[in-house]
């Protein structure tokens, strides 16, 4: 279906969201070069100059530079397991039948609609604290001693949170790709003798394939930029500074706005790599 | 090795019993056809018979031995569905491999099996596609090429031509035929078209809503259909069924006359009426033939052409040797 | 008018907004808060102010930004008080913060040093006084001697949180009171040098001994809670905080608080005392600079004070600003009242450390720069307190990452 | 064909199934529980669940401190308007990508979404600075304009992949039927597509409802969101479960409810195209 | 009112050329089916026709005008489409007004009309339902009111029955050839299903890969099809086509005879082979007969019922004056 005149309507209608776009990415993202080129001290006196590529050295060189990436990397990836994996269980578990489906849904796709700053909040005053936290009764109630838990496993706590908030999302996605899972395919192979394990790894799993991938694409994206949450519970402590949250303090804390637009071009080139990597993958996947 | 007897057996979805009790022999090399409208419970019955369902009361025997309980897999049957249900993300050579795969026969066991079946269905250049890219006809023939390495007792077939287009569904129909014959496998086989019934069948079990309306080799359903239904059901065209004055004649509420044994002329006849739509196929024609008088429009059939118009003047004479005759409970009365 | 004031959520910031219907009374005025959590507050109207963006017409800021900004010449100065607010009420040690050569840039809202805050009834129990000045040394012998762990004790709560305005702050003033220094004249880091391994390391193993679980994480609010729920012997924190543990509403130990003033390592004459305001300022540019004076007259004067009094008690008054306060008869009644004034004049932000510095501050140094090094620094000592890395460790980094700081500032 | 089950396997999914889905709801549950007690029992050991005094004394507390009816006010038009606004954008966008679909089709798509992976921090001093210029600081305009961007690519992938499995055949109808295109679009296609719509409007309204960053730097006394209300209570001082409990079911009870009410649309719309 | 005219008309995918330049002409009026395998182009040219997609180069004139750049809406053609194409959200009663409603007929014109349609086809009770709400049939009958109504000067379907289940497609099979007798209006059928073909039209277009192989009436296509192609596609079951040494006596090529063309025998004929697989339709017989010596294996039709088994030996001798012969091109030799 395609006539000269609907391909040039179709031209004419992509273009609003095609400039808006284009200009949401470039505008910022040239200032932000155009910065990371230059002294940019706001709090003396501003454009200080043109500096080279100082601030591209200085922002790798810094100790905090590599520990940062491997955090980035760790939250993602952590974080895309733990839900997947999850996600696919749930996703199986909430497939079945049982009573009261509807609300069982409910429940384990509230935390998706809860704000990350709340999350983050609750999960560190209510849950993780070491004196008054819920988790910290338990611990003293089996008589161990209650962990510290932002400061003695801040990553995996991290990640947690995280993962709380995310796993409805990809339970969902997993779940609406399973339902789509023709049943006479698992009909067929339990007609050839496969049990249930085996079921699941020849049928359902290589099924929800591309449903995986775009759980990752979508949860990459966002996961990237996790921010709230490491601010309000380790402030980028204990190991959990990602390249963001070392943006955000070179930008905001110490004002250094040259040295933070080199990092945030290091994070789009970074960004980018997992991208490439990962439209590898799902470009595939999509074209099904 | 092969025979299968349902006894008393009944299935009910939550309140709604959709097989009442029901007793059936399918005798080993068979080749059984249920066949019925659409949600009249054929396909209900296979999966009884598969163990996909359980049975609600009565009991299933394989081979004389009690099989209610026993599960699929273990049945020794093989099923080939409507969807084809093919692994999409398998090769051809994988799909067919995997219930071997699963029962643990070995590597060089599965290699020759794989090959007999693929050179049998022709599908030795195939082997190593995915299911997506093959055609229909195809994916039909990988599906039965996975039920064969198996060397099942009995196959069951859920309507596994209703996907595929007309002509290729004429060629699979043969090559399942063929596949029996050499075989001599017993095979159930469930459709809603009732060519395919008569086709392919060597006893026919026609249900409705449930129940086995008859059960008979595809010649005797078409000679001497049980009642109504039946005598509606096979036979293309549909049988003629005549109700009113006409039928009391015969001593009947209804008589039925086949579009084939009805003979044709343009001058004189029992019944006189008008053509409607004639349709010529070159080796037949058949006419449908308006205000006749007899309630509905009556279709007649005439191997070879005859030269007819729209709105033409046209006499009809049933050969009365071939008239069924229906009582008012819709039985045959011979 | 309608001015948009930006603030920090604390307790008397809180308390004000419910009075400000007695400021729109008096002038007319109308007020629109905008109340954050302290961090998110300072990146808030840095941003502002640097970019110039004119979302505030007041902002809420401290002794650290005062300085810079009012140099910057972001903030318009507030040299024409009238004769009734009596500027030279406002102590000089917070009058002398919050100006930049000599003009006054913010008004104290309130003031803070810091103190030591202890439990008499645990202090009595552990057969041990508190001296009025006391030493490091002594703290630490009655943190241990007041630990009792399994009636969930901690001997000693202090702050270690990541954070240059939490822990961060801490440790700074822990160290000068152990003669250490951030910087040389010539700005370079100092964390190689001797006193801040012991400071450190003194701090670490005090805390190890008599501290709570987990304290890595603790900041003022934490520990709070935790010394209104009884669980510290000891608490090392701001004044501010005697009026919440003597408060009987909220602390189970309201009427068995002690106060002395924060100590020092033995033979140190700097004690780990910090001096801190939350002042109000105004941005340079603003279309609405009257009123917004009105409004900083209003909220910091002596009025003002006697208004919470009459409505919330003495006790609730906000603190540390001014003289005047500590000569009213009613207020030398509360207990914290004295120990609170002596604090803050035991702080010198000019003449911080026992050895000379370049800087102005005492638990921060007022360049811009300093909030993200400390930060950052401070995130290194406290993976030390959550036992993540050695005290040698965090002070390599500490010094490496801070010189690399001030080159990349051109300090050096 | 969906294969009947006995009630016993029945009962133990509904167990298991009911056990998980608890525990993952406990942390909202426990908030919600929290927000009613009091300081105090807030922290009692061992934890009260149910056995306390229910008081409304925190949401008093919270009410009186800032005015809550603003900030729900606020978010409501900026999510809402935010989302309706790149719906306006992307249909056209999606259709053209469904409809006729080019060899770029999927590179510009993919393009879209990388826009999103610029880290936002990085650009806050630019988009500071350009908000300034065009007045829209602390205006319920500039954050409409600023989410709606933020996730105008979601919203294009999520209506593209819904639109896609419209067959184009009915489409083509009506051009056969005489309709132009703004009437093919407005009387066939969108229509069509509303399931697929309300659950984009949804899962939108939902990400720009929680977006914390730009919602908070861009915002001040006008048109501040539920997340810059929040952010005033993450760390008073005292004793604070119950207040931020309050605070907190406040800020997440409408979203929560408007998804609870609307989980089918959600469900059935999150397939992505990922699913068929 | 209902002459279209196609001029040298190509159509290329890119680089592919789909259509090869093409003429042809139907006549105002003219019931004309395009007919031929999967692919071959047919819902291209429909499409074509339709102005859905863009003419490469050529020429296309409706009514004597030329039509090549006028949009779709325009053109006053009518399409109906394989999935039907309903807009699912819209009654069936707003289904049928859309067109009006976009042409901007009065309310009570379009009430009139609609009602018209629906009485026509029989869907005067359905009126409020959404097509969710349908059979496939009905369903198929909106699509086809949606047209009516716009009283178009053409009527275009492609593969308007393939969706349906056999014997329903009879059904509206009829229906629609009903309609062309009482509307008169130029008809142009997709369909890959010669009997349908054969059955509706009364001109067929038979196309393979682009190209026109024959045209004509279903009858000149059944007695004298134009090469082995047409041959082969055309009749039901296919004609048998034979090559080599038997072929060379009939001095060509090929030779075919159809099934129905061929007269059997238990005893004494010209070819020899052995019963293959026999399917008994009761009206109808057909049997597979293999080893002839003649290729392929061969298809005979015998009206009515005949006792054959699986390997019996049986003879068969064509009716001469009915085979075909092509020469070595495959063309028709005559
Ligand atoms: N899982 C189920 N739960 C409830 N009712 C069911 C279930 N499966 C089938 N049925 C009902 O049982 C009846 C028989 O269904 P079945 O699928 O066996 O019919 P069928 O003869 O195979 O029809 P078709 O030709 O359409 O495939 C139908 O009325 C159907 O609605
Ligand atoms: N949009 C397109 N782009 C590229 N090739 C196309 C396009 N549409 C059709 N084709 C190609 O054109 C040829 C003719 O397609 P068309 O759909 O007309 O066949 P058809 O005869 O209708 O087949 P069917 O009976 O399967 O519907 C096919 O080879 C097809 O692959
Ligand atoms: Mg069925
Ligand atoms: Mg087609």
């Amino acid at each position: 279906m395609a006539t000269q005149h609907s391909r040039s309507a179709a031209r004419l209608m992509m273009a609003p969201a095609v400039v808006l776009l284009l200009g949401w990415m470039l505008v910022p993202l040239i200032m932000t070069l155009t910065f990371s080129f230059k002294q940019y001290l706001p709090l003396r006196g501003g454009d200080l100059g043109w500096v080279g590529f100082d601030n591209y050295v200085r922002f790798v060189s810094s100790s905090a530079f590599w520990p940062s990436v491997v955090a980035t990397l760790t939250i993602v990836g952590g974080v895309l397991i733990i839900t997947v994996v999850l996600g696919i269980l749930l996703a199986i578990l909430l497939n079945q039948p049982m009573w009261g489906q509807g609300i069982v849904r409910i429940l384990v796709i509230a935390p998706f609609f809860v704000m990350p700053t709340v999350s983050a909040l609750v999960w560190k005053n209510m849950f993780m604290d070491p004196v008054n936290g819920l988790f910290a009764h338990l611990w003293k109630f089996f008589g161990a001693e209650p962990v510290a838990w932002l400061s003695e496993a801040s990553m995996p706590s991290i990640v947690m949170i995280v993962s709380w908030q995310w796993l409805p999302f990809a339970t969902l996605i997993l779940l609406t790709a399973i339902q789509s899972l023709d049943s006479e395919q698992l009909e067929a192979a339990e007609m050839d003798g496969a049990p249930p394990i085996k079921r699941f790894g020849y049928i359902i799993l290589p099924h929800l394939g591309r449903a995986i991938t775009i759980v990752i694409l979508i949860q990459t994206i966002f996961l990237l930029a996790v921010f709230a949450e490491i601010f309000v519970t380790t402030g980028g402590a204990f190991g959990t500074r990602t390249l963001t949250y070392l943006i955000y303090q070179r930008v905001l804390e110490s004002q250094n706005v040259g040295l933070g637009s080199a990092g945030g071009v290091y994070a789009i080139i970074l960004a980018n790599i997992v991208a490439i990597f990962l439209m590898r993958i799902v470009g595939k996947n999509l074209d099904a | 090795m092969g025979q299968i007897k349902l006894n008393q057996v009944t299935k009910s979805f939550g309140e709604t019993q959709v097989i009442p009790p029901l007793d059936l022999t399918i005798e080993d090399g068979e080749f059984t056809v249920f066949v019925g409208p659409s949600g009249c419970g054929k396909s209900t019955l296979l999966r009884l018979i598969a163990g996909l369902e359980d049975i609600t009361s009565g009991h299933i025997e394989i081979d004389g031995a009690d099989a209610t309980n026993v599960p699929p897999a273990k049945r020794g049957l093989a099923m080939v569905f409507q969807s084809y249900a093919l692994y999409p993300h398998m090769s051809v050579r994988k799909n067919i491999a995997f219930p071997m795969k699963m029962a643990g026969v070995p590597e060089d066991e599965q290699k020759r099996r794989i090959e007999g079946a693929a050179k049998a269905l022709n599908l030795t250049d195939y082997l190593d596609r995915k299911p997506g890219q093959l055609s229909g006809g195809q994916r039909q023939r990988v599906a039965i090429g996975r039920s064969i390495v198996r060397e099942p007792s009995a196959f069951l077939f859920d309507e596994p031509l209703s996907n595929l287009d007309a002509a290729l569904r004429v060629g699979m129909r043969l090559e399942i035929s063929e596949l029996h014959e050499r075989l001599k496998t017993t095979m159930i086989y469930v459709t809603h078209d009732q060519v395919e019934a008569m086709t392919m069948a060597d006893k026919i079990v026609v249900l409705r809503a449930g129940f086995i309306e008859q059960v008979g080799s595809p010649l005797d359903l078409y000679h001497a259909p049980r009642n109504e239904f039946v005598a509606g059901f096979i036979g293309s065209p549909k049988m003629n069924l005549i109700k009113g004055p006409e039928a009391a004649k015969h001593n009947a509420a209804t008589i039925g006359i086949r579009p084939e044994h009805t003979d044709v002329s343009m001058t004189e006849g029992m019944w006189e009426g008008r053509v409607g739509v004639a349709e010529h196929l070159g080796s037949d024609t058949f006419i449908h033939v308006h205000d006749t008088g007899l309630g509905d429009m009556i279709t007649v059939r005439i191997t070879g052409d005859i030269q007819v118009k729209h709105g033409d003047p046209i006499f009809l004479t049933p050969q009365l040797d071939k008239l069924h005759k229906f009582n008012d409970q819709g039985l045959r009365i011979d | 008018e309608n001015l948009v004031i930006a603030t920090v959520n604390n307790g008397d910031m809180i308390r004000m907004q419910g009075l400000t219907q007695d400021f729109t009374d008096k002038t007319g005025h109308t007020v629109e808060w905008v109340t954050l959590e302290e961090n998110v507050l300072r990146q808030r109207v840095t941003t502002d102010i640097a970019a110039k963006g004119g979302s505030f017409d007041i902002m809420t800021i401290g002794m650290y930004e005062t300085p810079i900004w009012g140099a910057n010449g972001w903030l318009v100065p507030l040299d024409d008080f009238s004769a009734e607010y009596d500027v030279d009420d406002i102590l000089p040690a917070m009058r002398g913060g919050l100006s930049h050569d000599g003009t006054l840039y913010a008004a104290p809202f309130y003031g803070e040093s810091s103190m030591i805050m202890y439990r008499t009834d645990l202090m009595e129990a552990a057969g041990l006084e508190m001296p009025t000045a006391p030493t490091w040394q002594f703290i630490r012998e009655a943190a241990a001697a007041m630990t009792d762990r399994d009636a969930d004790i901690n001997g000693i709560c202090l702050r270690g949180k990541a954070g240059w305005g939490e822990g961060g702050a801490f440790i700074t003033v822990t160290a000068n009171s152990f003669g250490a220094r951030w910087f040389d004249e010539e700005w370079n880091a100092q964390f190689d040098q001797p006193e801040w391994k012991e400071a450190l390391t003194f701090f670490t193993e005090m805390m190890s001994e008599s501290g709570p679980t987990g304290y890595a994480t603790n900041g003022f609010n934490e520990n709070l809670n935790l010394f209104q729920q009884g669980k510290c012997g000891m608490w090392i924190d701001a004044t501010v905080a005697a009026s919440f543990v003597t408060n009987p509403n909220d602390s189970t130990v309201a009427d068995s608080v002690g106060f002395a003033l924060a100590p020092n390592a033995e033979g140190v004459e700097k004690r780990a005392n910090w001096l801190w305001a939350w002042a109000l300022a105004i941005p340079a540019g603003t279309q609405k600079e009257d009123a917004a004076k009105e409004f900083i007259e209003w909220a910091t004067s002596k009025e003002y004070i006697e208004l919470v009094a009459a409505n919330e008690g003495w006790a609730n008054v906000p603190p540390g600003a001014r003289t005047s306060l500590y000569e009213n008869p009613n207020y030398k009644e509360v207990p914290f009242a004295q120990m609170t004034l002596d604090s803050i004049l035991a702080a010198d932000p000019s003449n911080p450390t026992v050895k000379p510095v370049p800087y102005v501050g005492i638990q921060f140094a007022a360049i811009p720069e300093f909030a993200g090094i400390a930060t950052e620094v401070s995130q290194e000592f406290s993976a030390v307190y959550a036992g993540q890395q050695t005290v040698e460790e965090a002070l390599a980094k500490a010094q490496a990452l801070t010189n690399d700081a001030m080159e990349a500032a051109g300090y050096r | 064909m969906a294969r009947a089950v006995t009630q016993q396997r029945k009962l133990i999914n509904t167990a298991l199934a009911w056990g998980i889905g608890l525990l993952i709801f406990f942390p909202i549950l426990w908030t919600i529980l929290t927000s009613f007690k009091t300081e105090a029992t807030a922290i009692a050991d061992p934890p009260v669940f149910l056995a306390f005094d229910w008081t409304l004394e925190n949401y008093e507390a919270v009410m009186e401190r800032s005015n809550y009816a603003k900030f729900l006010w606020n978010s409501i038009i900026i999510a809402g308007g935010s989302t309706i606004l790149g719906i306006i954008v992307a249909v056209p966008a999606a259709w053209s990508m469904a409809f006729v679909p080019s060899k770029r089709t999927k590179d510009i798509l993919l393009w879209m979404l990388s826009t999103k992976m610029l880290p936002a921090v990085g650009v806050l001093y630019p988009i500071y600075l350009i908000f300034i210029n065009l007045g829209i600081l602390d205006s319920r305009v500039g954050l409409v304009i600023v989410l709606m961007l933020m996730n105008l690519p979601i919203i294009v992938w999520m209506l593209y992949t819904y639109f896609r499995e419209i067959p184009g055949e009915i489409l083509e109808a009506a051009r056969m039927d005489g309709a132009s295109l703004k009437e093919e679009i407005l009387y066939v296609l969108t229509p069509m597509a509303i399931p697929g719509i309300a659950s984009t409007v949804l899962l939108n309204f939902i990400l720009a409802w929680n977006e914390a960053f730009w919602t908070l730097n861009l915002t001040a006394a006008n048109a501040a969101p539920l997340t810059a209300f929040i952010a005033s209570y993450s760390s008073p001082e005292g004793l604070f479960f119950a207040k931020l409990s309050a605070a907190s079911t406040m800020a997440i009870a409408p979203i929560l409810i408007l998804g609870w009410f609307s989980q089918k649309q959600l469900v059935s719309g999150l397939t992505f195209g990922a699913v068929k």
